[in-house]
């Protein structure tokens, strides 16, 4: 019998059953569970950060280059590079255009600019600033590396929104108002799903330039474009309707699986013998508050 | 003037949760006990994504991004098992990362439900990359280089050790993005950030909750498949011939949607009695 | 010296991001790969940062004896016991992350469990969330309860028995008439995104800088 | 520089996604221009939010808490980011009234940013002494965990308005139903469409993406924001333009506009 399994669904199971008993009430053991689940969350958090982001991206290549340069005595030459890499920030500023001036292209090859491993001590250095949020005094520095994370996630959420959604949704609108084709098969043959078919693009059409006017808050709803409006708060609704009931499906699947998880036939017998342990905790716990509430009364 | 003693049917309206619950909680137990072996049906979305990796050249290589976390497994495991053995079928080099801290610990579980079927060897047909911090920075990166972005797999082994690697340098080496999202940075991320910029083929298992969202891309075709959900796994299980979880999970599944569609009804008649019979008081 | 430098940073780097996705120049892509490391690498600062916040509050709570301060030593336990055996223990002693340590036994048989645990707890709440608080106040709502209804029972496989081409129906919904609503918001939204995007990039929106 | 040529340089492909940047920069960069030049820039009500500030109001008269969460996401998520122009706003009205504001958080990250935030809206209101930082309450970085936290929050100082906009995921269902339980009058507002349902449903006023932003720029009636959402009104009048021609033409069978277009 291996014991790390066995013992580890006895923990499973009792903080799987400690989990719902936050649906009875909220309750001590409910806590401490949850408590534990937010501190192991934390220090797997780091964990994972220190062996496959600290380790792989910063700290390697960065130790194994400044030994390397070291040793074979370029340190002094490559320093200067990377302040080189300094005037290229700057550069950006100004305009790209003298950024490729063929001087500076030797400094962007990495092949010949070992510099580049070196320069990782700026953002090991950012990053270390990041601390600084910990002290009242100093907090403003973190700034600088919060502007970092906040200036990249704002570029490349401008950039992707505009690239990957709104140029192909609108392209993917500019349709014939009835599918070719679609026309003839009905006739053809007359049914639900051929009838459905052709509704397709008008309900595309429709849809998205009435929800779109509902969006416009540049006119007030009123007259035609209050109608209008009405009809994509419609189509709207029939989206959320049909979001809320693909939600239920995610939904049940989780509890599924759970129950599933508890009526296995390794962890069947450790899931009553829990059970029946949390609901004594209860009923004792319910009987001790009945009696300390007749003493105060 | 003691309040008058609610009629039942305003009781009724304010049920304590907790009835519901027990209610759920039953319907859930009952199929799960006694399966009923309902039939599954295969849509056109789950259809389509079995064909794009059918579709695939012999020896190219897949980018599969295993967003999701344990906090949806009992949707996402199911769909990552039916697709790694639907991968490890074909001659196709599966490289796997996570942009989700648990993510790799999730594939890890999904290969070993799988590695038994298959003679597949880690490192030269397959191998987990691990989970990086940056979400689209990450994604973005991939385009510029991809043994950069990631020197070393989960296990901490250099990138170019392993001959699953070998030759590929960027998305121009990738033949297609398979991404499983349970959430944010997940599918629509990786549309945004990656399809469009690199025209990069890509197909999409997700959670129920966010199909909705998807299928605006699948029918602009950004999207080339998408499994949307529990029912979809059963689908592509259904499809693959390889039932699991999700094909089991049906019964039941079935029994919770309608119980639910039973309480949507139930509360909103008892909601129209009281608003009528309330109504009707106050008029006499 | 306190806004200005973070000004110019957040322009660099938001418009850098930008550039990339125009300029194919070898050289540029490569420079602008060691720029992507070195923004990955201040990004999994922040994160470090995130986890000892939790800690500093939970050690404050557990200082200052605030109610519910016994809790907090379960968060400290739980977090500690993770990076000790995670980062520091060697793996003969159950240490290091891959499977067969302590750190990978408890993230099995402790956070899984309980992170699923927590999400199933939806299912119930969806459930007495219909009941309650799904009313049909307005033809708008009605709508979407309707749709919400067809949908739940066209996905499952007891819709399929009461009409075999109920999936099919269903697909068509989902692909066509909830995606007119969907593809909209995703405009707009797209366009609030990129709008708000360009105000942060070019300083113009100062809230969270401000106080200065 | 001569020898090497532009398509080297540049990905000529991507020149309409160029054209689309400079064209909808532009439009908005013009609109806050004439925004602060102070040109009328007219705004529809918005239903959503005149709630916003009947909840205010009426946590105010019942001296109860005011809840406001900014969603649960980082500050790489640009809701978030919007979130705290409106909280700035609603601490402004609290700190008129002096009604107490609880400001849960949920990614550490995000906390300096709320702290100063609603110090700025005690700052605007004059009362800059009346700010407490605790009542900006860092509770997780994990989604439930936090969850958990909030609800524990609502249950026990029964908050009379709770206001939940930003950037939400699973548990918005959650809080909406025990904020319904526990008797709040409440205001949601997010971009997240796939929780747009839950809150449509179990709140009493929901912002529905766009209209998140929109609020922002009515709130605060500042000319950098009103411009934007002038400027996002113009381009979608052109984007309506091009979907009417595009189905039009492509109804009569020429296909060479959406070609333009997708810029093939």
């Amino acid at each position: 019998m291996d014991w790390s399994m066995t013992v580890g669904n006895v923990l499973a199971v009792f903080l799987t059953l400690a989990i719902f008993s936050f649906l009875y009430r909220d309750n001590p053991i409910y806590k401490t569970a949850e408590h534990f689940f937010v501190g192991l969350a934390a220090g797997y958090f780091i964990v994972i950060q220190y062996h496959t982001v600290f380790l792989p991206n910063l700290w390697q290549p960065l130790t194994h280059d400044v030994a390397a340069l070291f040793r074979s005595g370029q340190a002094a030459q490559q320093l200067a590079g990377s302040l080189a890499l300094m005037q290229l920030g700057a550069a950006a500023q100004h305009g790209l255009w003298q950024a490729f001036s063929p001087d500076i292209k030797g400094i962007l090859d990495p092949v010949t600019f070992h510099g580049w491993r070196l320069a990782l001590i700026v953002p090991l250095a950012m990053g270390l600033l990041m601390f600084t949020q910990l002290m009242k005094k100093y907090a403003w520095l973190s700034r600088w590396p919060m502007a970092v994370v906040i200036g990249s996630f704002s570029g490349l959420a401008l950039l992707g929104n505009a690239q990957g959604d709104l140029l192909p949704q609108i392209k993917a609108n500019l349709i014939p108002f009835i599918k070719p084709g679609s026309w003839t098969a009905f006739w053809a043959d007359p049914g639900l799903f051929t009838f459905l078919d052709v509704l397709w693009n008008p309900v595309l059409i429709i849809g998205v330039i009435s929800v779109l006017i509902y969006f416009f808050f540049s006119v007030e709803h009123k007259g035609a474009i209050g109608g209008v409006a009405a009809v994509g708060i419609g189509f709207l609704m029939i989206s959320f309707g049909a979001a809320y009931g693909n939600t239920v499906m995610t939904r049940i699947s989780l509890l599924i699986e759970r129950f599933d998880f508890l009526l296995k036939p390794a962890t069947r017998y450790i899931t009553l013998v829990t059970l029946l342990l949390l609901l004594a905790y209860f009923i004792i716990t319910a009987f001790k508050d009945k009696h300390k509430a007749r003493i105060e009364r | 003037m003691a309040k008058p003693t609610a009629r039942w049917t305003e009781r009724l309206e304010h049920l304590d949760r907790r009835i519901i619950f027990l209610v759920v909680a039953v319907g859930i137990l009952v199929p799960l006990v006694a399966p009923l072996g309902l039939p599954v049906t295969v849509t056109e979305p789950v259809q389509a994504f079995r064909d794009q990796i059918d579709g695939l050249p012999p020896g190219s290589a897949v980018l599969v991004s295993a967003d999701w976390d344990p906090g949806s497994r009992a949707e996402l495991l199911p769909a990552t098992v039916a697709l790694f053995h639907h991968l490890f079928q074909r001659d196709v080099r599966v490289l796997i990362i996570s942009l989700w801290p648990a993510g790799p610990r999730m594939v890890e579980q999904a290969l070993a439900e799988v590695r038994g079927a298959h003679t597949k060897t880690y490192g030269k047909d397959y191998v987990n990359l691990g989970f990086k911090e940056g979400a689209e920075v990450v994604m973005v990166s991939l385009g510029d280089n991809l043994p950069a972005t990631f020197p070393a797999d989960y296990y901490g082994t250099p990138v170019s050790t392993l001959p699953v690697l070998r030759g590929i340098k960027s998305y121009k080496d990738i033949a297609m993005v398979i991404t499983l999202s349970a959430g944010y940075p997940g599918t629509k991320e990786w549309v945004q950030q990656v399809q469009d910029r690199y025209n990069m083929p890509m197909i999409s298992a997700c959670a129920g909750v966010s199909a909705p969202e998807y299928y605006p891309y699948y029918q602009a075709g950004q999207l080339k498949g998408l499994i949307g959900g529990l029912k979809a796994s059963a689908e592509y299980e259904t499809v693959l011939e390889r039932k699991g979880f999700a094909v089991a999970a049906m019964d039941a599944q079935a029994l919770g949607h309608y119980i639910i569609i039973g309480f949507i009804i139930l509360g909103n008649a008892l909601y129209l009695i009281n608003k009528w019979t309330n109504l009707g008081a106050r008029k006499e | 010296m306190r806004s200005e430098v973070p000004m110019f940073i957040t322009l660099f780097f938001g418009l850098f991001f930008i550039i990339s996705a125009f300029i194919v120049h070898p050289a540029y892509k490569s420079a602008a790969q060691e720029l992507n490391n070195w923004t990955l690498i201040i990004i999994s600062f922040a994160y470090v940062l995130g986890v000892i916040n939790v800690a500093r509050i939970h050690a404050k709570k557990l200082e200052e004896r605030r109610p519910g301060w016994a809790y907090s030593v379960m968060t400290l336990f739980g977090m500690l016991i993770m990076i000790v055996f995670g980062i520091f223990v060697p793996a003969r002693l159950y240490g290091g992350y891959e499977t067969g340590s302590l750190f990978s036994w408890l993230f099995d048989n402790g956070q899984v469990p309980m992170q699923a645990t927590m999400f199933s707890l939806l299912a119930f709440f969806i459930a007495s969330a219909a009941f309650r608080a799904f009313r049909v106040r307005s033809v708008t709502a009605s709508l979407l309860a309707v749709t919400a209804v067809i949908v739940m029972a066209g996905r499952v496989s007891v819709g399929e028995l009461m009409w075999s081409d109920f999936p099919r129906f269903v697909e068509w919904i989902m692909g066509d008439l909830q995606t007119a609503g969907q593809r909209a918001v995703k405009i707009g939204a797209a366009l609030g995104a990129v709008a708000t995007g360009l105000k942060i990039i070019l300083g113009l929106e100062r809230s969270y800088f401000s106080g200065e | 520089m001569a020898n090497i040529s532009i398509a080297e340089i540049v990905d000529v492909q991507k020149l309409n996604l160029f054209v689309l940047l400079v064209l909808f920069s532009g439009l908005v960069l013009l609109m806050i221009r004439l925004a602060e030049k102070g040109r009328q820039m007219f705004v529809r009500p918005l239903a959503g939010l005149k709630a916003l500030e009947d909840a205010v109001g009426r946590a105010t008269e019942m001296g109860r808490a005011v809840l406001y969460v900014p969603g649960i996401d980082d500050v790489k998520n640009i809701q978030t980011i919007y979130s705290m122009v409106i909280l700035e706003h609603v601490a402004k009205i609290v700190a008129d009234y002096g009604t107490p504001l609880i400001v849960p958080i949920g990614k550490a990250f995000v906390v300096p940013m709320a702290e100063e935030t609603v110090r700025q809206g005690y700052l605007n209101a004059g009362r800059p002494q009346d700010f407490r930082s605790d009542n900006v309450r860092y509770l997780s970085d994990e989604q439930f965990a936090f969850t958990g936290a909030v609800n524990g929050i609502i249950m026990r100082e029964r908050p009379a308005a709770n206001v939940f906009l930003g950037s939400f995921y699973a548990e918005a269902l959650i809080l909406a139903e025990t904020g319904f339980m526990a008797g709040s009058i409440q205001v949601a507002g997010t971009a997240n469409i796939h929780q747009l349902p839950f809150f449509v449903v179990a709140c009493d006023y929901t912002l529905i993406g766009e209209e998140f932003y929109a609020a922002t720029a009515y709130l605060a009636q500042d000319p950098k924001l009103l411009g934007t959402i002038k400027g996002i009104d113009v381009f979608k009048g052109l984007i309506l333009a091009v979907l009417v021609i595009g189905f039009v033409v492509e109804t009569l069978g020429f296909t060479g506009f959406s070609r333009l277009i997708a810029g093939e």
